[in-house]
Order: structure tokens, then sequence, then C-alpha cells
């Protein structure tokens, strides 16, 4: 083992998920005792480049990767997390993966409890060995004292506060003997102020330690504050790598969202509104993980108005509150009449239609024909494509009424399949969308929401999706509400844009404001706006 | 993938099994001293009396709520029908009708309470339709034996009170429908008028799940946040389903009997679903998806076993091994099916 | 490698458990005969009146002509009988073994009384 | 001691609404159906010894996550094979018992790694699949002990065989082995006798039990009990761990066949594992266990409670309304209907959970 060799060295890393570009010769490389701050929009390729590292299945599954990691020096290759494990590379899930009627000394130590002999072993395997709880209260402890924190190691994980869970985690880590390495990401993301402190602390005497973090976070700040190196992704590249202290959060902010200028000629031209139409009041929506604190947006007739944000920031729980899917309170009017919330039914018949971000759960029947699946929701709400029986006596559906309708749209979105009949699940990612908007279409709604319409389809499905909503703006005046991670997508359609920062809207501004302002909007770093914390 | 993996792969090899295994018994039939004619007369006859029964498992499936297994609850509405018909002395194929009518009501409210507890229940439901099933029919046991019932063919004889465990429906509707354009070649019977009214129900169950109503039951069953996304009411439509599927119990039962001859009251009903739910396996339904077609072949393939294997068995090697053919063959689809829920969705 | 010794030891242990216990636990009926045999030549007439007593079992009187049934358990038995031979109480008391794959024994009380070779056989019920 | 404040006296009647319910069905009962008080205690400390340890080879899966194991007849058929070999090879006494039992080890270990093996294709619906399992196996057992035994498999005792050369009949008549247990101890006070050394066999496993509880492997099942994904992705084994537990009940539910069966002295050959699962899954759950969560307590609770209100339903039945027909009804409508609560309840339970996440925060949200 060379000690000149870096604990971690990254090279040329590449990968594609069936020629989908989403990491391109990634090369870096961190110390004994380093920490690296690693920061990038959503779909940077930050999460690719953990799983790769931690030989994740989806990563053989896919096709494995280019290039080259080697830890102090030598090449490695995991099949799987446990692999890496055992080499000394933790990992913090963003989600929890504790055990909720566990204590915290058994997550910690779950799988590697301290255990005595007993003769049973010899008979049925190790397994048979009974738990040492003295020991392994003491060792708990002991990892409990190295993430320096106050917590009891008896306490059931469900009974704590969210910031010791994360600590809990955190122990359960560094309890593990040979650790070199930690991923954290989005450690802070779930505590409060004083537990990030208590966090941030504790990883800087880690380092001491001689233990490298790679500390993926949204919060730059912190970022500033902790890290040794900075490495911005951004598009699947390394866009900045700098030593912390020769950089500031204006010049991250800057690189993780700027992107090169081609998009601006499409930039739609400036309009004006001045009917309001859809108006938003204190409006909270309990969606898991998109949670919607208190947010007021009033949405012209005729706009195309853009929200934007980090992931988990609330973004997505906007329509997804607005339209009834999830729990949600507050005020919601179109042209002065209030919409009752909590009732898909009531959104939909007062002509709002939503396309949503979760396609295969939410958008599609996935196991019914294309057809179905675009006339299901006219259907349902407006009693179309059905046709009488027996004089009127009662009603059946109009085979052929919903197949042209599904040929009309095919046609008109070049929705790429074998017929009107196949079914949704055999359609790619692409023409999946296609039929997504197409379903919303039929209704011909006053108001439309798309939450991430473009997420996870190729370029050329891209734009015509982001074409056929200008158009259908354009000549049928539409309000169009769309919600993408992508702001570059929001600025070359919207009229003006909202970025969402912690369930609170951060700003609004005409989309022709330059990336950087939104890009500080989103990182929750501009404190001159109202509400915004 | 060549044309036959293909057609294997639609039909699915227990089906295929199965159908192979029908297919070679009818052509041993007669090298084993077995009436075709009979056989075939029998198997005809069994499904029609089983047809409806299996076509209840089809609403509760396409609205997600799985397998049936509380089909009993369907089957005392029909009894309380069929007995109160008999009770308010009702005779003739016009009992039928009455034992119909007065069956309603009671597998409604049967089914929006099944339903409503289902609804509270979801994920859970095949496990909770079985245990559901078996209480009710041991509490009608009780009831049985409490109703001021006093029609003197169904009481019992010496002087006790509550209904017999096999009460005859001779004199009543005994083949109100198997006799009705019968037409009989030799001793080969075709029982027209039953075999008409289980088609006719399963071409309006099928009529049904062309109605907007129906369309949101496949679609909750299909994907319960699409339909709710696209204002379907979740519960009501399943609610709906499981009332029409208890209904259709209800019917499916008074149908068995009007052949069979007999109302079987007190534990009868108790093991009444797992062969009703087998057969529909057979017919190539899964948990999730369930056609008419599926009740069709499955009623007929299932049946069509359970006529064919004692009588070919029997002859063949003077041994009876039906009953337990049956409880492997249905039980076997059963977990067949269990065990490959979830396979692609998702 | 001590594991596997172990284990088989174990498995072993039970398999010769399980041995024991059919041994051990065999079921075998003995009839008792009191009547007049020929056994080796010899003829062994049967006794006025006896008890016998197998194993730890209750004593049973056996009267002339009679055969009684009794049940035992395993291999190694002990039998003793009690007559009276001309006004005076004799007690014989006799060890034997059978075999655990005979269901059946038929024990003549007048040979064993007599001291004949044969007084115990197999004894096989026609089906 | 701490006051108990209104809050938790609710939640602790609510915990318990079962053996509450049967408390009070039972008291109402016991007096109309005017057995005496020493009857009654003889009845259940003989269910006690009957059935306790079948109930108890529950708890081993129910840790594991798995849910009430419907597929323990599977052991209980082991068991009666081995008993119908004992019987047949007139093996007695003591020695004909533990000779059962290991001859049921083998054959509790194939089906219960089979049907842990088909549980774990069918996750989360494993009470319906080892509820069908159970019919299904009970199929092959007819096939093998109705079929098989006496043609393929040597049975020599003619008195076990069907007149027609084959198969095993009816009732297998058990007076080889016949309460030896029951009877190896004897212990009578006052008028009630006490089968001590069967409850020293109870002991035992009840010892296993807990001892297995704090093993690793106990361990790990609690953790897969609690989220299969989180111990996957600590790097226990899920599946196997999940087939071990089943094999552990499978194999218990075998002995405890074995013991139910010394005390009744006669073996349905067809009937007697039909309703063991039904009724042992019922007594636990009277006993205040749920779909999730079992204790030791649980199952003595549970068979005291429920077999009580087997041994005085008849009876109450009678002399209340006349009809002991009722009263046999009734039991069965409990039995069943039990179930139905418990499963229910838990169904319930799960789904209100999920949807508390959500609205704790929101209430969290409005008070804003």
């Amino acid at each position: 083992m060379s000690q000149n060799a870096p604990l971690l060295e990254m090279r040329n890393v590449t990968k594609d998920f069936f020629g989908n570009v989403v990491l391109k010769d990634v090369s870096f490389s961190i110390e004994r005792g380093e920490i690296l701050g690693l920061v990038g929009e959503n779909g940077a390729g930050k999460t690719t480049l953990m799983k790769i590292l931690f030989g994740m299945t989806v990563i053989q599954d896919t096709g494995g990767y280019g290039g080259e990691i080697l830890l102090e020096g030598k090449p490695v290759s995991y099949k799987s997390p446990l692999e890496a494990l055992d080499d000394g590379i933790g990992m913090v899930h963003q989600e929890f993966s504790l055990l909720p009627g566990f204590t915290a000394t058994e997550n910690i130590l779950l799988n590697r409890e301290s255990t005595n002999y007993n003769f049973m072993t010899e008979l049925f395997g190790d397994r048979m060995r009974t738990l040492d709880r003295a020991e392994m209260k003491t060792r708990a402890e002991k990892a409990i004292e190295k993430v320096g924190v106050k917590l009891d190691e008896n306490t059931p994980v469900s009974e704590m506060p969210v910031g010791h869970k994360q600590f809990t985690e955190i122990a359960r880590e560094l309890e593990k003997e040979n650790v070199k390495l930690l991923v954290l990401d989005e450690p802070t993301a779930v505590l409060t102020e004083s537990e990030a402190e208590i966090l941030l602390k504790s990883m800087r005497k880690l380092s001491e330690e001689g233990i490298a973090i790679i500390f993926i976070s949204h919060r730059l700040q912190e970022i500033i504050e902790i890290t040794d190196k900075t490495l911005v992704l951004r598009d699947g590249r390394i866009i900045q790598e700098t030593p912390t202290d020769q950089t500031d959060i204006e010049e991250i902010a800057q690189a993780m969202v700027g992107r090169e200028i081609h998009a601006e000629g499409d930039r739609a031209e400036v309009r004006t509104f001045n009917a309001p139409h859809l108006i938003v009041n204190n409006l909270w929506v309990d969606m898991p993980g998109e949670t919607v604190r208190n947010i007021s947006l009033e949405i012209n007739k005729g706009e195309i108005f853009g929200i934007g944000g980090l992931a988990g920031q609330g973004k997505l729980g906007i329509p997804n509150g607005i339209m009834g899917l999830y729990p949600a309170g507050g005020e919601v009017r179109i042209d002065g009449k209030t919409i009752p919330l909590n009732n898909p039914r009531e959104a939909l018949d007062a002509s709002m239609a939503f396309v949503s971000e979760d396609r295969r759960d939410v958008g599609l029947l996935l196991d019914e024909p294309i057809d179905w699946n675009i006339s299901f929701t006219g259907m349902q709400m407006q009693k179309r494509f059905l046709k009488p029986v027996l004089g009127g006596l009662f009603r059946l559906r109009d085979d052929k009424a919903i197949e042209d309708i599904a040929n009309h749209y095919i046609e008109a979105l070049e929705i790429k399949c074998m017929s009107p009949r196949q079914k949704a699940k055999e359609l790619s990612g692409g023409n999946q969308q296609k039929v997504c908007l197409a379903k919303a279409f039929v209704v011909e709604p006053d108001i439309l929401f798309v939450s991430e319409p473009t997420r996870g389809i190729d370029v050329g499905a891209k734009k015509i999706v982001l074409d056929t909503l200008k158009e259908y703006n354009r000549e049928k005046g539409t309000t169009i509400i769309i919600i993408s991670s992508e702001l570059e997508e929001l600025r070359s359609i919207s009229d003006r844009i909202a970025i969402v920062d912690e369930g609170r809207i951060s700003g609004i501004l005409p989309a022709s404001e330059p990336s950087k302002a939104f890009g500080l909007l989103m990182l929750g770093k501009v404190d001159s706006k109202g509400d915004s914390k | 993938m060549n044309p036959l993996q293909k057609v294997v792969e639609k039909t699915g090899w227990p089906r295929l099994i199965i159908g192979l295994f029908l297919l070679s018994l009818f052509i041993i039939a007669p090298f084993a001293g077995v009436k075709i004619s009979t056989s075939l007369n029998d198997t005809l006859v069994r499904f029609g009396m089983n047809g409806i029964l299996v076509l209840a498992m089809v609403p509760m499936i396409h609205s997600g709520c799985g397998l049936n297994f509380g089909l009993p609850l369907g089957i005392i509405a029909g009894l309380l029908g069929g007995t109160l018909s008999m009770q308010l002395g009702a005779t003739g194929p016009m009992s039928f009708f009455i034992a119909i009518l007065l069956a309603t009501p009671f597998a409604v409210i049967f089914g929006w309470g099944y339903g409503a507890l289902l609804n509270r229940v979801k994920g859970g439901e095949m496990m909770i339709a079985t245990y559901v099933g078996f209480s009710s029919v041991a509490f009608m046991c009780i009831m049985w034996l409490l109703l001021p019932y006093n029609n003197p063919t169904m009481i019992w004889g010496y002087g006790g009170t509550g209904l017999r465990t096999t009460i005859s429906v001779e004199g009543y509707y005994l083949h109100a429908l198997s006799d009705f354009l019968a037409i009989r070649i030799g001793d080969f019977v075709f029982p027209t008028g039953m075999i008409l009214f289980v088609l006719l129900l399963n071409f309006l169950v099928w009529v049904f799940m062309r109605t907007r109503t129906g369309t949101a039951m496949t679609a909750v069953g299909s994907n319960p946040v699409f339909a709710k996304a696209s204002g379907v009411n979740i519960d009501r439509t399943r609610t709906i389903s499981v009332i029409l599927s208890t209904w259709l119990g209800a019917i499916g039962i008074l149908v068995y009997q009007q052949s069979f001859g007999f109302i079987q009251l007190y534990m009868g009903p108790f093991y009444m679903a797992f062969p009703a739910v087998a057969a529909i396996l057979i017919g190539g339904a899964s948990v999730n998806k369930a056609s008419i077609l599926n009740v069709l072949i499955g009623a007929f393939l299932f049946q069509g076993i359970l006529t064919m294997t004692p009588s070919v068995m029997n002859s063949l090697i003077q041994t009876d091994m039906s009953e337990v053919i049956r409880i492997i063959v249905s039980n076997g689809m059963i977990i067949y099916a269990l065990t490959r829920v979830k396979k692609g969705a998702k | 490698m001590k594991r596997i010794i172990i284990r088989s030891a174990a498995l072993l242990l039970l398999l010769l458990l399980a041995l024991f216990f059919f041994y051990t636990g065999k079921g075998h009926t003995i009839l008792l005969d009191n009547k007049t045999v020929t056994l080796g030549g010899t003829e062994y007439a049967a006794v006025n009146m006896l008890e016998v007593r197998v194993d730890r079992g209750e004593e049973r009187e056996v009267l002339k002509r009679d055969r009684i049934k009794e049940d035992v358990v395993g291999q190694g038995h002990k039998i003793t009988v009690t007559y009276l031979d001309k006004g005076v109480e004799k007690v014989v008391e006799e060890k034997f073994r059978i075999k655990t794959g005979q269901a059946m024994y038929l024990i003549s009380l007048p040979g064993l009384i007599g001291g004949a070779e044969g007084w115990i056989e197999p004894f096989d019920v026609e089906p | 001691m701490k006051k108990p404040d209104r809050k938790s006296v609710i939640f602790f009647l609510e915990s318990n609404a079962v053996p509450i319910l049967f408390l009070i069905i039972i008291s109402i009962g016991v007096p109309y159906s005017g057995f005496s008080v020493d009857y009654l205690v003889q009845e259940i400390i003989i269910r006690l010894s009957r059935n306790s340890f079948l109930v108890l080879s529950l708890l081993v899966p129910i840790m594991a996550g798995m849910g009430l194991n419907f597929g323990m007849v599977l052991g209980a058929m082991a068991g009666q094979i081995g008993l119908i070999f004992v019987t047949n090879w007139n093996i007695v006494g003591l020695q004909g018992i533990g000779l059962a039992m290991i001859l049921s080890i083998p054959l509790s270990i194939l089906l219960g790694w089979m049907s842990g093996k088909i549980l774990n294709m069918a996750k989360g619906r494993e009470m319906v699949t080892g509820f069908i399992l159970a019919f299904f196996m009970n199929g092959v057992y007819q096939l093998v002990v109705l079929y098989g035994m006496g043609s393929i498999i040597p049975i020599g005792n003619p008195s076990m065989v069907l007149s027609r050369g084959y198969g095993i009949r009816n009732t297998v008549n058990l007076i080889n082995i016949r309460q030896t247990l029951d009877s190896l101890i004897p212990l009578k006070i006052g008028n009630i006798q006490i089968p001590v050394a069967t409850f020293m066999v109870i002991a035992l496993v009840c010892l296993f039990i807990v001892w297995f509880r704090k093993t690793k492997l106990g361990q790990d099942m609690r953790a897969i009990g609690q989220d299969m994904h989180v111990a996957e992705s600590a790097g226990i084994n899920v599946e196997r761990t999940r087939i071990i537990a089943i094999i552990i009940s499978t194999v218990l539910a075998g002995f405890g066949m074995i013991l139910y069966l010394q005390n009744i002295g006669t073996l349905n050959t067809y009937n007697s594992h039909e309703q063991v699962g039904m009724f042992s899954i019922a007594a636990l759950l009277v006993g205040g266990a749920s779909v999730n969560k079992g204790k030791i307590s649980h199952a003595f609770l549970g068979v005291t409670l429920f077999h009580l209100m087997f041994v005085i339903s008849p009876m109450a039945g009678k002399n209340l309304i006349g009809q002991a027909q009722l009263g046999e009804y009734f039991r069965v409508f409990v039995s069943y209907g039990v179930i139905s609560i418990a499963l229910v309840l838990y169904a319930y339970r799960k789904l209100k959970e999920k949807e508390r996440a959500g609205t704790a925060l929101a209430e969290a949200q409005e008070e804003k």
C-alpha cells in the first residue's frame, strides 16, 4: 500500500443509461481526513456517482461504468454496497434506514452485534450466539461519543427526534472498525439549525481523526464553512474543483446552475398579463418529501408560470396539493370562486388538469392500452366517449370514439407506438409522457399543471413536449403552470418563475432574469424577499 | 421466441397442463368404459351450476379487491332469498324469481357492509375476506336455528325448531331454469335454460364493465392513484364492485340449488368460495385481472376435471382419488396465483 | 472441521436415540399358555392352577387349559411362575430375551416349569 | 407507582380489547353452564397441557414479521405421520412419543423449508398463502396416507389399515402412548390432576423461545420483522432467515401435535390437523396477541380463555336457550370471529398509521 496515494481516487468515471450520458470523465481525489463538498443540481449526477462508488446493483444491471476507482492506490470495483462497507466506506442515506422498534444501540450495531459463544453454535451455526448486551452498550456509547452528541442509547428510534435519528445513523457508520471514508448525503436537510451545528462540529472532529468525508449538501453556507475542497457537478461533468477557501457561495451557485447560453434564443417573448386567474393563499401540502409549508401565488390568465427549486423543497407538493392528491390546507380560488381542497373531483370540475411527475404510479394505467389512458379522465369527468344503447337506457364505452381521439393525439404529439391498443407500459418514457399530456389535453382544461414534464426522457422528446405545451398555451389560451427541476427548461418556456425553498416561495422573477439570480434563490441565499427566512 | 413458446406463455403452464389433462381424460374415457355422453352432460350441468359463482369473482378482481374469498356472504344472501321465498309459499318456477328478488336486498346490504369493511383494510383484503366469509357462515348457523321459519318442509321434522341442514326444493324451484327449453337426446340432456341464464348474466357483467362505472372499476383495480387523480371515488367504486360480486354470489347459489335440488344450510356454504376461486384462476385470471372469458373457460375446465376424474379414474384403477385431486389442483392453482402477483406491475 | 464432527456426532446421537427408543419401546405380546404340550418329545402336563408374573407386572392366575395375553415392552424380560407342586408352593423364575422383529411369543408354562428346551417360541397370527 | 391517567387506561383497554371481551363472555357464561369450579379448573389444566405447545409454535414467525403461521398445519401433519409409524411399529410409552418426535423432525424441516420458500415468493401475503398452502398440503397428505400407506409404504399393523388393503383408517388408536407423558409424574392437588411432565416440556419450549430471542438469529428475525429492506441492506440474509423461522415453527408444531394427540389418545387421521391451526391461532389472538406481536403470556392466557369458552358454551347454550347445538355454533362463530377481528384491526391500524404519519405533520402545519 502506497502511503502517497490518495485515499480515494476516481479516474475518468463515465456512465450512461442506455445512451443517456449521466457522468462524463469525472476525475477527482480525496485525501485522508479531507472533507470534500459535492454540490450540483438534481440530476447533475451526484447520486449516480455515489452509486458507482458503492457498487449498487443498478449500475451493473445497466451495463456498468467506465473509468477507474482507486482506494489507497489499489483499483477497486464493488459488486455490492456490503463490499464497500468491508473496505471502510460508509454512507448515510437521506432516507433513514433505521428500524423504528429497535433502540439506538440495536440500530448502531445492526448485524454487527457483539455475541457470546454457546454450545448451540456448534450445532446450528454462528447465528445461535447470544447477544452480549453489555458489550453492545459500550460499543454504542463509544460510537455516539465519536459523533460528539448526547444520545440515550436505549431510546427506540421511533421515539427520537429527527436529528437524533440522523446521529444514530452516523454513529452506525462510525462504529464500523475500519471506516476511512464517510459519504453524507444531505445530512443537514432534516436537522434544525442547532443540530446541524453539532453535526458540522462532529464532522470536523472526524476529519481530524483521519476520516475522509464526502459531504453532499444544498446548503452552500455549510459547504463553505466546513469543506476543504468543493466539487461542482453539472450535467455529469465536473465544472469546478477548487479548495473551498478560494471560492464563495456566488461562484459555486453560478457553477451549479449556469449553462451554456444556447437556450437563450428560444426565450419566450415578453408578455404581460393583468387578469389574475388562479389565486393561492397560505397553501400547505403534506406530501412526503415535498412538504409545502406556506405558499401564496397569483397566476394570470393565459400565462405560463414556472415553479422551480431543488428536489425536496416542496415545489412538487404545490400541484399535488391543489389537485387533491395529498392532504392540503389553505385557500385556492379560480376567478374568485373558492375550490375545495382534498378532493380531486372538485379540482377537475373546476377545469384544472394535472400531468403528474409520477408517470408510472399516478399518470398512467400501465396495464391498459394507450387509448384508455388518453380518454379515461375525459370519460369519467365529462361523460364523453360514451354512446347510448337501447334508446338511451344506459350508455356504453364508445370504442370507436376512444380510438379516434387516441389516433388524433398519437398523430399530433408524434407518439411512437404500434397501435392505439398498445399497452402503456410498453412505451418509452418520452412517449408515455406524451400520453399523459394527451390525457390532460382531452379534457380541455382552463388551467393545466405540468409537473416535471421532461424528467427521464430523451432530448428529442423533451423538445416536442415543451413545444407542444407552448403551442397549446398560445392556441387555446390555457393557463399553464409548469413545475420543473431544470431551470433552463423553465426559463425557455415560462413567463414568470417562482422558486420554492423549504416549502416557501423564496422569490418570483420574470424568466428573463439571469440564471444566477434563480440559483441564489434556490439556495435560499436571498434574504430580501418577504417570507423567506 | 418461437410460436409454440408464445402460445405457452399466453396460456400459462398450469392452464395448459390442466387443459391437456382434461382432454386426455375425454380421450381415455371411452376405453375405460365411461360413457362420453353422460360425462359431457354432467360437465355441462356442473358448468351451469357453478358458472355464476365463478362470475361473482370478476367485479372484485376488477376493482383490485383481490379474489373474493368472502363469497359465502353472497351465498348467505341467496340462501335467505331461497328460504324466504319458500316460507312465503311461492311454488314452481315463480319461486325462483321471487327468491332472486328477495335475495337482492340482502345481497346489497351485506355487500355494502362488506365493501365498507374492505375499504378500511386495503392491502389485506383476501385473508380478511376469507375469515369474514367463515364467520358469517358460523353466525348464520346460529340464525338458521333461531329464525322463526315454520314451513314444515324446511324445519326439523321431530317438533324441533330451526331449519334442516338440507332442504329439498322439489315443488319449489327445482330445475326452474334447467328444464326450460331443455333438449333431450337419449340420456343426454342439455339444460338450455340454465346455460342461457349463465350466459345472460355473463353478458350483463360484460356490458357493465363497458359502462363508465365499469371502466372506472377496471382503472381502480389497475392503478388506484391514477383513478383518484382522474376524479374517480375509489371507495365508492370498490363498494359497488363488492355489492355486485355479492349479488352474483346470491344468484349463483340459487342457480346451483335449482339444478342440485337442495338447499344446503349451516356449514354448507363454508368452503364454497375455494372451487370458484380456483376455477377462475384456472381460466387464466390472476389476482388482479379477470375477464368473462376466464370465467367461462375456467368454469368449464375445472368442472370438467371434477366430473371426469372420478369416473375415469374409478374405472381405470378402481380407486376414487377425485377428492384428493380436487384439493391438490384447486389449492395448487390458488398458491400459484398468489406467488405470482405483482410481476411486471411496479 | 470441529463443527462438522460435532454436528455429525449430534446427528448420530439422534439416530442412536431413535434406535434406542425403537428397541426399548417396542411392544410385544406374550401369550401365556397352561396346556399340556409335547416339547422335544417329552410331554408336559398342564398345571392345575398357577400364578404368573411378567417383569414387574401384576400377578395373574392361569387356570388349566387357559391362555392369557400379556403386553411387554423391550427385549429382556423376567417371568416368575408360582405353582403348587403336591401341596408345596414352588417358584420358578426365568429370564429371557425376545427379538424386536417378532410381535408375538407363546410361552408354555408347563414347559417352563418342567425345564423344557423350547418353552418359548415365536407365534404368528394367520392373517 | 404512577397514577394511571385516562389516556393510558383507554390505551390499555384498546390494546387488550379481545381478552377483555372474552373475560366478559366467560363471566356471563360460567354461571349458566352450571359446571363446578373444580371441573373447570381441571379442564383448564388439561387444555393448557394439551394446547399450549401448539400455540407457542406460532411465536417465532410472528417475530420475523411473517404474521400468523397458518402453515403450522404442515407441522401437525408431520407429527401425525410420526405417530402413525410409531403406532404401526408398536412402540410403547415415552419411547413412542420420543421416536415420533424424532421422526417428525426431518419431515417438518422439509415441509417448513418448502413452505418458507413459497412464502418468500408471496411476501406481504404470507397469511393467505400459508392458509391455502395448508389446504394444498392436506391434499398431498391424503394422497400419502390414504393411498400411499399400505401400498408403497409398508404398514404391518393390519388394525390400522382400511379393509381394502391400503390407506390408514379414519381413526388410529394411540393406546400405546396415550397420556404416558401426562401421567409420568403424577401430582394431585385436591381433586385436580396435574400433568407435571407435560408442563415441564412446555416450560422447556418457553425457555427455548426466551433464549432464542436473545440470540443473533432472534435479533435478525426481529429486525426483519420491522423492515425487510433495512435488514437486507445491513447484510442480513432475509429470505434464508424467514425460511428458518418457518422451519422452527413447523418443527415445534410437529412436537406440539404429538403432545396434543398423546393427551387425546386417538388420532383422527384425516381431521385432527385441520382444525389445529385455526384453534391455535384463535387462542393466541384471544390472549391479546396480534399479527405482529406475540408473547408467551399471550399464549397461556389465550389458551385459558379460549378453551374455557369452548368448555362452557354448549352447556351455557343449552341452559340459556335450551339448545346445546346453539352453543356449538356459537363457539365456532367466536373462533372465526376472533380471527376476523384481529386481522381487521391489524390491517386497519396499518392503513391508519400510514395516514397518521401524514396527518400529524398536517396538524402541525395548520397550527402555525
